[in-house]
């Protein structure tokens, strides 16, 4: 077991809006291994990136873990104090962020933004040292040594994603977080992007967790996928099995509705309406637009079940 | 014969105006022609990334913005230069579906208004119960239960919904052509495929012709007959998607094919071409090929003047200079037949 | 003290008890009463000059005593009010008509007519008001309450056309904008039924802070005497109390009570607006 | 680019004067009648003292602003008169001219806006920042509706009840002036000192109420950036509080809090006015109040250009200031 990095279990985490609690992540639980790329994948709304805001501590009212457990090694994240997750925070677990557009602060130069991670985790190294850091990140994602100085305005749409990851990878952590790092990018700088991070995430040897919409996506970058839907994990397993054998109906759908340049003029949807968080449907939530749906599965809730090693899903097709 | 809906070498500049100096001046669209005859019916896909001026081509077809130079007609008149009466006949006969299903209905209003207006300022309809059946037969045109959907506030649909609502409006008008921009990019991938089936379904049964802007060509290959590749407000390959998308002969789109992640395991990128150099600081106003600063095989020549449009073979075209041997296919591009 | 704005439960404000907006909407229907029921109930006799002895202390006769001319100042208060809320009222009604007027020109169609309105705009935001309502004061003969509220309405536009055309200039670029466009609506009709609705909590909120900036502009003109001579006005009191040297007398009742009727207006007012801004905030924040 | 800023900025700065230059020459030809003989009428009126014969005064006068010949010869020679900073005569203390009388008060104005307003400025601004930092103490909450109606209340009644307070009953600070009339304005720690006591009392006021604003509008303003996506990432790379706090929250708010200060430079200057008026403090206010009082028409008139030129002069001077906090603004590439 010594080579789990992240152990999620039974993560649940509400929001109390004046309209009601929303369940986003509802009892979520993954492993993820050394250098293992695992994707979280869902349409909106299926509690993906409140699950890795969460790992990251990051939930804001009127967002609250409710319960579940985060094991870094040892350690459960959920109980150290503030000041002790800040010091986790990109030194051991980072974060790539959607939206790369604004996530630079738009009045400090490059390289500052860069220099305050390692100050902040008191690393007190001399003015050079940290120019000479930062000459190398951003040799390491391929950006000119001038963009250092720039502000962010000044960078296009892909530079700026590049610079994020840089400063993901700053502090070499254990962890990255990439939450649909690529969603605003056109997909010839997506691919550069994404190709730049699977080089710099092998020499680490850290794990990734890729939280994105784009099934593709999954298919290029991750060894293995868990399914999101209504706030819970509904099928996990490796890139392969998932896309050629998968197992729960919602993902049999979802792939079926991917276009793809085999077929010309064919689509087929899935039925139905996108569920509401707020009074999410009884017993299984994809029961209202599953096929397959049988009696009880609106009135009974499946559990995640280990069909064969690291092969999960949560139907009541595969309960015994 | 007339076209239904044509630009003629037209271009569009957005010179931050305002004050007293204006700034300098960025190319959104640069000696586009396009002629859509609209019998038959025919779809054909406009790709390209953002910033390519797919949106500002749609605004312009639609008559909402006028070019800095070149023309637009519809039936062979300048929109320009319309009469009242001929401009109604053109805003009934051009419908568009735009991006955001979320800012195109008025917060102030239910949904209903946007189907009500259209048969009130059109005169579709002569009684209230007329109307009413009108708006019905659409809605249910595109798959959707008006008792569930009418009378409800636009927050209480979700994307998915409110797009097929737009698709219903522009159903109402039975126009002649219907431009979607980006109609399902922010719609969920569920939902993505009933969308586009509802805009084949009008194209194949109500003989309307569709102009469908997108940067995703998995889609464009999907619905479309033909296609024309934008980049930075050129066209850099046109022709009939088949040819295009399964042999791309411009480097452009080459790169972009290249670049799709497939939804399958087994069909991995190409090994990373990094001949193709990333794109740099944002782009400023060059002469020749917009292409050229990335493009591995830039010649000389693509620095000075921008390439035309060579005929590669019958219904395929692309605006590279590799190709020069060919000839220069006409400047129209068109949807019927080469 | 009433309560903290703590009591709002944690940082999502429901809606319905926006804490600021109930308390500044009291605070304006208090005044709002005293000012129009006030007068009904005191005869106008106590307020003229030499009805009273002249300088008493407040006493149970005189709650607020009386001033130089021997007038009841309560009596004084009770006309004064409602005159000073009438010309921050009418004030506000012409700057807001004339705001959106402009704002919705010189937002809605580009073209030469929107920097000109924009440029003048901001160049008279930037000259204070009081210089040039000085000016303009000076050379009226005769000041009454309307001649005083269209002194002030002659600079009361600039904040709501502003504001106004901000909004509008946002509002046009919308979706359901362009979709009606489509739908065949003509310009006017655009304005009017798909933007107009959309402004009206601006227009609300803005109207609220104009009245308040044309009262503040009001006792800004009077201080300097430049405000109604024959007429009652809170201004105008503090005027002649100092102009009596009441202060330094240590006559406090002949000024204190309209101080603390002006402050009272514009706390009112301003709790209002803001909390009319953020309900229009958290509805925008929803609703997209 | 950042040429094409400066031009752009020093234009509005020309446009202001211009404008403000026309309307003060428009406004009393606007008004029935004729404006100098008016003047002098109610000059004599409120007892100047002179017993002269007012039609061959105005007469005079009116030769000397040239009022017979074509309004646009007169608009000519009225620019000509301030490009030579020829205000013309003070009415009422002739020879003395108004340009001497303005720029004499001048001073006094600046060092009360000046020191006051940048003063409640800073406080103000920091303690918005503090009040829209979600870990500070709730205690300090509960100053927020405080603050909200100190920011309500005008300055010069503000001046006023202070006076009463401070000056009247506890007899603390001076109730008027701006120094002892008797001493003799030299440059010595006794007269700075007397000075500084005079100026207490007009400061507070302003900067009291000046306080209430500043802190709000910091306090709006940051709560929305705090909502932005640099400051998640800020606190998901693990940056202390106040490095946040202070170089991603107030650094983004510090531009648009200082548009919000070159807005209401007109509106706190009014206020100021008004607090010289209270305490007959020798600035450009008390000024403007005298010449009011006795209807001294060009002391007026010229006060309020004064006024008008050097509040745009400050705002062009904050406009220069604008690209050094945010690279943005002079970078106009797209």
């Amino acid at each position: 077991m010594n080579s789990d990095i992240l152990r999620v279990q039974d993560l649940r985490v509400y929001y109390h809006t004046p309209a009601g609690i929303v369940r986003a992540a509802d009892g979520v639980s993954f492993l993820l291994k050394r250098g293992e790329r695992l994707g979280l994948v869902g349409e909106s709304g299926a509690g993906k990136t409140t699950t890795a805001l969460a790992v990251m501590r990051l939930i804001k009212p009127p967002g609250r873990v409710e319960g579940g457990r985060i094991l870094l090694g040892d350690q459960n994240l959920l109980n150290l104090s503030s000041e002790k997750m800040r010091k986790v925070r990109f030194a051991q677990i980072s974060l790539i962020p959607q939206g790369a557009m604004n996530s630079l602060n738009p009045v400090m130069r490059i390289q500052d933004q860069i220099t305050d991670i390692v100050k902040a985790h008191d690393g007190h190294f001399s003015k050079a040292q940290l120019q000479e850091r930062v000459c190398e990140l951003l040799k390491q994602v391929e950006l000119r040594q001038e963009t250092a100085s720039m502000y962010p305005h000044e960078l296009s749409g892909g530079m700026k994603q590049r610079v994020c990851v840089a400063m993901a990878i700053t502090l070499r952590p254990k962890v990255i977080i990439a939450d649909e790092p690529t969603s605003a990018l056109d997909v010839v700088v997506q691919r550069q992007v994404m190709e730049t991070l699977r080089k710099l995430q092998e020499d680490l040897e850290a794990s990734v967790i890729l939280v994105g919409h784009d099934m593709g996506l999954m298919a290029q970058f991750v060894d293995c996928v868990g399914v999101m839907y209504a706030g819970k994990l509904v099928e996990l397993g490796s890139v392969r099995e998932v896309f050629k054998e998968p197992l729960h109906p919602y993902t049999q759908l979802l792939i079926a509705s991917l276009p793809s340049l085999e077929t010309k003029g064919f689509f087929k949807g899935i039925p139905g309406l996108t569920p509401s968080l707020l009074n999410p449907p009884s017993g299984c939530a994809f029961h209202p637009r599953c096929p397959q749906g049988m009696d009880y599965c609106s009135s009974r809730v499946p559990s995640l079940k280990e069909v064969s090693p690291g092969r999960w899903v949560s139907c009541h097709l595969y309960e015994a | 014969m007339t076209t239904l809906l044509e630009a003629r070498h037209v271009t569009k500049l957005f010179g931050a105006g305002g004050g007293f100096f204006s700034r300098e001046k960025t190319v959104a669209l640069e000696d586009f022609s396009l002629a859509i005859s609209g019998d038959p019916p025919s779809i054909t896909a406009i790709a390209g990334e953002s910033g390519s001026g797919k949106t500002t081509l749609v605004r312009l077809l639609l008559g909402i913005i006028s070019p800095t130079s070149g023309e637009i007609l519809h039936k062979g008149k300048h929109l320009q230069r319309m009469s009242r009466e001929e401009w109604r006949a053109f805003r009934r006969e051009v419908q568009a579906i735009f991006q955001d299903p979320f800012e195109a209905y008025n917060p102030f209003y239910k949904i209903d208004h946007v189907l009500t207006t259209p048969i009130a300022k059109f005169r579709l309809a002569k009684s209230k119960a007329e109307a009413r059946e009108l708006i019905e037969n659409a809605l249910r045109g595109v798959g959707l239960r008006p008792e569930e959907t009418l009378g409800r506030h636009p927050h209480e649909l979700s994307g998915g919904q409110r797009q097929r609502v737009m698709v219903a409006r522009a159903l109402l008008l039975n126009p002649r052509i219907i431009l979607a921009d980006e109609p399902v990019s922010m719609v969920d991938a569920s939902l993505r495929a009933t969308i586009l089936e509802s805009l084949l379904k009008l194209n194949q049964e109500l003989g309307i012709s569709v102009l469908y802007v997108t940067h995703d060509l998995t889609t464009a290959y999907q619905l479309a007959k033909n296609i024309i590749i934008l980049y930075q407000g050129c066209v850099m390959e046109t022709g009939d998607v088949e040819r295009v998308i399964k042999n791309p002969q411009h480097p452009y789109t080459q790169l972009l094919i290249g670049s799709i992640p497939h939804p399958d395991p087994d069909l991995r990128w190409g090994q990373h071409d990094d001949r193709f150099k990333p794109e740099e600081a944002p782009r400023g106003m060059n002469r020749g090929c917009k292409f050229a600063d990335r493009c591995p095989h830039v010649m000389d020549i693509c620095h000075d003047t921008p390439p035309p449009l060579f005929r590669t073979d019958g219904s395929h075209a692309v605006a590279c200079y590799l190709y020069r041997e060919s000839p220069a296919a006409d400047d129209a591009t068109n949807d019927c037949e080469y | 003290m009433t309560t903290t704005p703590g009591r709002i439960r944690g940082s999502v404000r429901a809606l319905r008890l926006n804490l600021l907006l109930t308390v500044g909407l009291l605070i304006v229907v208090c005044l709002v009463l005293f000012a129009y029921l006030g007068p009904l109930l005191t005869d106008a006799k106590r307020a003229e000059i030499g009805a009273f002895k002249p300088k008493q202390r407040p006493s149970s006769e005189h709650l607020l005593g009386t001033n130089t001319q021997g007038r009841d100042v309560l009596a004084v208060l009770t006309l004064a009010t409602p005159q000073t809320l009438n010309i921050g009222l009418i004030a506000g009604a012409v700057g807001i008509a004339i705001g959106v007027l402009l704002g919705l020109i010189s937002g809605y169609f580009s073209g030469p007519i929107d920097p000109i309105i924009r440029v003048g705009t901001d160049v008279f935001m930037t000259i204070p008001a009081i210089a040039i309502l000085v000016v303009v004061a000076t050379n009226v003969r005769a000041v009454n309450v309307v001649t005083m509220a269209l002194i002030i309405a002659s600079l009361a536009w600039r904040l709501p056309t502003r504001t106004i055309r901000a909004q509008t200039l946002s509002l046009r670029e919308r979706g359901y904008v362009q979709v009606a466009r489509l739908n065949g609506v003509g310009d006017l009709e655009l304005l009017v039924k798909e933007i107009l609705p959309n402004l009206l909590p601006y227009i609300i909120a803005c109207f609220v802070a104009t009245v308040s900036w044309a009262i503040l502009a009001t006792i800004g003109l009077e201080a300097l005497g430049l405000g109604p001579q024959n007429e009652y006005t809170l201004g105008m009191m503090i005027y002649w109390a100092r102009f009596y040297g009441a202060i330094l007398r240590g006559f406090w009742w002949w000024w204190a009570p309209p101080i603390v009727m002006i402050v009272l207006i514009f706390v009112g007012l301003f709790f209002t607006s803001t909390g009319l801004d953020q309900i229009i905030n958290t509805r925008l924040r929803r609703a997209v | 680019m950042y040429l094409n800023y400066i031009i752009r900025r020093f234009s509005m700065f020309l446009l202001v004067i211009v404008l403000a230059v026309t309307i003060n020459f428009i406004i009393p030809r606007l008004m029935p009648g004729d404006p100098v003989e008016a003047q002098l009428a109610t000059m004599v009126a409120t007892g100047a003292g002179y017993t002269m014969d007012i039609t061959a005064m105005a007469e005079a006068y009116r030769a000397k602003f040239g009022l017979d010949q074509p309004v646009w010869k007169q608009y000519l020679s009225y620019w000509w008169d301030l490009l030579h900073l020829d205000f013309g005569y003070s009415l009422a203390n002739y020879p003395d001219t108004v340009a001497h009388m303005v720029t004499s008060a001048l001073p006094w104005t600046l060092g009360l806006v000046g020191t006051s307003t940048l003063l409640a400025f800073a406080i103000g601004t920091l303690l918005g920042g503090l009040l829209a930092w979600p870990t500070v103490p709730r205690a300090l909450r509960a100053f927020i509706p405080l603050l909200m109606i100190a920011s309500s209340i005008p300055y010069f009644l503000l001046a006023i009840v202070l006076i009463f307070f401070l000056a009247i009953i506890l007899k603390i600070f001076p109730a008027a002036g701006s120094h002892q009339f008797s001493a003799i304005l030299r440059f010595d720690l006794a007269t700075i000192k007397d000075i500084l006591h005079h100026a207490v009392l007009p400061a507070t006021s302003i900067i009291v109420a000046g306080i209430g604003t500043w802190a709000l509008e910091m306090r709006g303003m940051l709560t929305g950036i705090l909502g932005e996506d640099y400051i998640t990432l800020a606190e998901a790379k693990g940056l202390k509080g106040d490095r946040i706090l202070l170089w991603y929250g107030m650094r983004n708010a510090l531009l648009p809090q200082l548009t919000a200060l070159a807005l209401r430079l007109g509106h706190v200057v009014s206020g100021v006015i008004l607090v010289e008026v209270v305490f007959a403090y020798p600035g450009i206010g008390y000024r403007l109040f005298q010449a009011v009082q006795i209807k001294d028409y060009f002391v007026i008139q010229g006060t309020v250009l004064l006024l008008i030129l050097s509040i745009a002069f400050a705002l062009l001077v904050m406009d220069l200031i604008y690209p050094l906090i945010d690279p943005r603004i002079a970078y106009q590439r797209r």
